[in-house]
């Protein structure tokens, strides 16, 4: 276990924490995102479980992350990597894994981040006819939006239900 | 005399269609009993036809979506009249077995003519199968009427039908072209394996996926038509016809019980599966039929 | 007159597995592209659950996904415990795996009525669903729900299990063990069945890994992959038993995987009702639920489903709410990188089968 | 005469629509999961004649199965559009009540009568399948009296609920 832990380390950029013993983080910058995917899949990451983004309003940031597994090591590496709020667009990760084409079409839909590369990057995926600002990100308020676009029952409502159509 | 011609030609359809929604009512039954449930109540698919007559929504797609189940029924009510029925003559005397496989084929058309106006993809690729179907079975059904046309020097149906009288049946004589018949007769009446034109996972119906109301209602008595016919003719062809109606029913139930056993514990064949193995072992089997026939 | 067409299967149409679509072009019977359109069960979890407690999220995770809901309940405590650094009682970890086990045999019970029906054949649909309406019978004796039962919960279950429930549960072992040979002799041992999905949609092992197969699908092209052996959570470290392996990688083979996984099911919930300790607690004294504030951190918990690896991605910040969460299910790679590409050049009659011998959840994909 | 022989054959064929009431085959939500039990052998829903069927041409009855969202709304719109008169609407389960668990969900709407007319509601998260049998059974009772008028009742207010569907639909 303790040795690819050490490999990890070794490439260049990796900034590793050590969560579990089958667990790391490897934190890199938005420039070295892809060659640091690229290395990981050398070292034996093979699978791609998950992609995708956590919006840190406060740091006025996004935070991309992959969660890699490495089927012979048994361990699961999270590449983390910041990127700024405003144009946030990344590179994609789709020749490197596969699945990433998927998880960054649904990371297109829901943040808002363009993805480079993605030839379906932002086209409708899970929503349709959205027209507000797109739903995860943190300043979206969903409560506020259903109060403007749907119609709670109330208790009066549903006693005259039928009648006041 | 004209009086009684009149009862016969309208008893004759009304029996018909009476054995053929029996039939189906025992095969809802028989599947359910089969599949671990009780089932639904006994006269289940008279109600399904009266509902659906009684629906009140009408769409149409044309002149020959409304036409198709219209003509699909007077075709299988014109079959009707040729296939010998014990106890009831009209047009039986006259039945000629290679008419009898053109008129046949007039029902599936009508309903692939309206089906095919109806503009549902599904409805079209089911269409396509089912006729695909047809060319399938066909071969091996021509052969086989071929072989009992040459064992009883005769193409009348009537006459092949006495010429087995006395417990001297087709089955059992040439038990190969039986086989074969039976096979075709699944196929004919699209029960597993051989219900890929209908299959409601992959073409959801198929030809019926446009139809409801008053014309899957039509469609329903056709199918009770359908039942009687293809049965009545196996009956008559290999089994010697029968002296009374209700040995006639008896032994359509047994073919029928038989096809409802297989049905329900086969998957079905791809399209091109069905045809390749109708074109393979029920052609075999009915080829090997002719030769005895020939060569005896 | 161009020769391809296209076809829109679903989402009202049996042959996609739910509320689904998938949008086809064809010539003739072959189909030449496949593309999946999900969204119709989106409900928003991620951004709901950013929005609430956490112990009222224990609620809205069952829903993730219907035919096996406990998978994310175990994945969302773990995440959790993790987070907390809460170890959970011995007896708590038996019954977490009793629990998960039976769910695992009631997907795939499910599974296999819609992958006969399927192929056509309805009888055996109707068998699998009725046998497996009485592992739901456990389940509410369990929980006291049939469908969504939320028991198991940060720091171990929500309850004791009920008295006699063991003998019930090895009871039903003992049936569903019969009756899997009246299954084998009506469907898995069908040579038409065989001739249906022997050689259809066939991946290999460098394509199952390459585009991120989990679970039975990489199972079934010889690769001993499982959450269950690879990272042990609840009391699999402490039992017996192999991961079922083929190396075929078609539809036949991963049929053959499923239906070897009921049978490796039924004998883990034996074992760990025979070794389970027969008293003590089962639940790790938690703080008052308004008040669970997990520590800042992240993590990533994942368990075993009957599809493959589920996950949960879990970031919190301090408060007593998630600040995100991510949920990872394996239908999305299944559907969107495997099935778009092993529809293509199959034929019509066969896209369901392929949707199905994928186990294709689409609410695991909208979330 | 006239009238007597209309009313007749109303109450006719009211009773045959009660006890053949074809559902259409659409999983709508979650709550589709309860229906493979209630169909097959252990509740076994066929003894009532109640038949799932797969396109909205042949159904009568269509089944919300829980949470609407509005890409899903769209669809059913048309779906129930398609089907044939008479045709019978249920709601099942608290979703398509008052969005259930769903409440503060983008996505899901929160009232299903007020884009399609409604015969019935099961309440429950999820509705076991004796309160499914229940409801149909109560549905038939309906049917029989002339009560599940909801079809009617969208023809004569189409305006009203074009409105909402459009509102959510955009």
């Amino acid at each position: 276990m303790k040795e690819i832990i050490e490999r990890v380390k070794r490439i260049s950029g990796a900034e590793v924490s050590v969560r579990r013993e089958n667990l790391i983080f490897v934190d890199v910058s938005r420039d070295k995102l892809i060659s640091m995917l690229y290395d990981m899949k050398l070292e034996g990451f093979n699978q791609l479980s998950i992609m995708s983004a956590v919006d840190r309003l406060e740091d006025n940031e996004f935070e991309i992350f992959y969660v890699l597994y490495n089927y012979r090591e048994k361990i699961n590496a999270v590449v983390r990597s910041r990127i700024e709020r405003e144009n946030a667009e990344i590179e994609t990760a789709e020749k490197i894994y596969p699945p990433a084409h998927t998880y960054e079409r649904e990371l297109t839909e829901m943040f808002g981040i363009k993805v480079l590369g993605n030839s379906e990057s932002g086209k409708p995926f899970i929503l349709e006819n959205w027209k507000d600002k797109p739903p995860m990100r943190k300043d979206f308020d969903s409560v506020r939006y259903v109060n403007s676009h749907y119609e709670f029952r109330h208790s009066a409502e549903e006693e005259t239900e039928g009648k006041n159509e | 005399m004209v009086g009684k011609e009149i009862l016969i030609a309208i008893g004759i359809p009304l029996l018909a269609f009476s054995i053929g929604i029996s039939l189906m009512m025992f095969r809802r039954k028989i599947a359910a009993r089969i599949q671990r449930r009780y089932g639904p109540n006994f006269i289940q698919p008279l109600i399904d036809i009266f509902k659906l007559l009684a629906k009140k929504g009408n769409i149409t797609h044309g002149i020959m979506y409304d036409l198709g189940p219209i003509i699909a029924l007077a075709a299988s009510i014109t079959v009707v009249f040729f296939i010998p029925m014990p106890g009831m003559k009209l047009m039986t005397g006259s039945a000629d077995v290679i008419a009898l496989l053109y008129i046949m084929v007039i029902g599936s058309l009508a309903t692939a003519l309206g089906a095919g106006e109806s503009a549902n993809p599904n409805s079209s690729i089911g269409v396509a199968r089912a006729l695909t179907l047809m060319l399938g079975y066909d071969l091996p059904f021509v052969i086989v009427i071929i072989t009992l046309v040459l064992k009883y020097h005769t193409t009348n149906l009537y006459a092949i039908m006495q010429a087995q009288a006395g417990g001297s049946w087709a089955m059992w004589v040439l038990p190969l072209s039986a086989i074969a018949g039976i096979i075709v007769t699944y196929g004919a009446l699209g029960e597993h394996p051989f219900d890929a034109a209908v299959a409601p996972n992959e073409v959801a119906t198929g030809p019926m996926a446009e139809y409801g109301g008053k014309h899957l209602g039509l469609l329903m008595i056709n199918h009770a038509f359908h039942i009687y016919i293809e049965l009545a003719l196996f009956v008559d062809l290999f089994m010697g016809g029968a002296s009374n109606i209700f040995y006639f029913y008896a032994k359509m139930f047994v073919i029928f019980v038989l096809i409802i056993f297989f049905d329900e514990v086969l998957p079905r064949f791809r399209i091109d599966d069905a045809v390749r193995f109708y074109w393979r072992w029920p052609t075999i089997l009915a080829l090997i039929g002719l030769i005895i026939v020939l060569v005896k | 007159m161009s020769k391809s067409y296209e076809l829109f299967i679903g989402p009202n149409h049996p042959g996609v597995p739910g509320n689904f679509s998938l949008h086809l072009e064809l010539e003739g019977d072959t189909i030449v592209s496949a593309k999946g359109d999900p969204g119709y069960l989106h409900r928003a979890f991620e951004k709901g659950m950013e929005n609430r407690l956490y112990i009222q999220n224990l609620a809205l995770i069952p829903r993730i996904c219907v035919p096996e809901p406990d998978i994310n309940e175990a994945a969302y405590s773990m995440a959790i415990e993790d987070l907390m650094g809460v170890e959970i009682p011995e007896r708590a970890k038996y019954i977490r795996t009793i629990v998960l086990e039976l769910a695992r045999t009631t997907a795939y019970l499910q599974w296999m009525g819609g992958y006969a029906a399927s192929l056509g054949l309805y009888t055996l649909s109707q068998w699998a669903t009725g046998d497996r309406d009485y592992a739901i019978d456990m389940f509410s004796e369990l929980t006291g729900a049939r469908v969504y039962h939320m028991y198991i919960w940060p720091g171990g279950v929500r309850r004791d299990l009920p008295a006699g429930w063991e003998d019930e549960i090895l009871g039903y072992v003992k049936y569903l063990k019969d009756k899997l040979e009246d299954y084998d002799n009506l469907f898995f041992k069908n040579a038409m069945f065989m001739h249906r999905a022997k050689g259809v949609a066939k991946i290999t092992q460098e394509q199952a890994l390459e585009w991120g197969a989990t679970g039975p699908v990489l199972k079934a092209t010889g690769i001993a992959q499982d959450v269950r052996k690879d990272a042990p959570y609840a009391a699999y470290p402490y039992l017996d038993f192999d991961i079922p392996v083929l190396t075929e990688g078609d539809s036949w083979a991963r049929a053959i995987i499923r239906r070897m996984e009921i049978e490796n099911a039924l004998n883990l919930i034996e074992q760990a009702v025979k070794k389970m300790p027969k008293k003590g607690p089962v639940w790790t004294k938690m703080p008052n639920p308004f008040k669970w504030y997990v520590p800042t951190g992240e993590t990533y918990a994942k368990v075993e489903s009957s599809r493959g690896e589920h996950g949960f991605y879990m970031v919190s910040d301090g408060t007593n709410k998630p600040y995100r969460v991510a949920v990872r299910g394996a239908s999305m790679p299944h559907m969107f990188t495997i099935a778009e590409k092993l529809l293509v050049g199959s034929r019509l009659a066969d896209a369901s089968h392929i949707l199905l011998s994928l186990d294709i959840c689409p609410p695991e994909i909208d979330r | 005469m006239d009238k007597m022989t209309e009313e007749q054959y109303r109450a006719i064929s009211n009773m045959l629509r009660k006890r053949s009431l074809w559902m259409l085959h659409y999983c709508t939500g979650c709550g589709a999961m309860e229906l493979p039990p209630t169909m097959t052998s252990r509740y076994d829903m066929e003894r009532f004649g109640i038949v799932p069927y797969v396109t909205p041409r042949q159904a009568d009855i269509l089944l919300v199965t829980g949470y609407v969202n509005t890409k899903t709304l769209r669809r059913i719109v048309t779906v129930y559009e398609q089907m044939l008169d008479p045709k019978y609407v249920i709601g099942f389960g608290s979703c398509p009540i008052n969005g259930g668990v769903y409440w503060d969900s983008y996505s899901v709407i929160k009232q299903l009568d007020k884009y399609i007319p409604v015969d019935l509601y099961i309440a429950g998260c999820m509705p076991r399948p004796e309160a499914i049998i229940t409801a149909f059974r109560h549905l038939m009772d309906l049917v029989d009296k002339g009560k599940a008028d909801g079809y009617r009742r969208y023809k004569e207010n189409l305006d009203y609920y074009k409105k909402n569907q459009r509102k959510v639909l955009g």
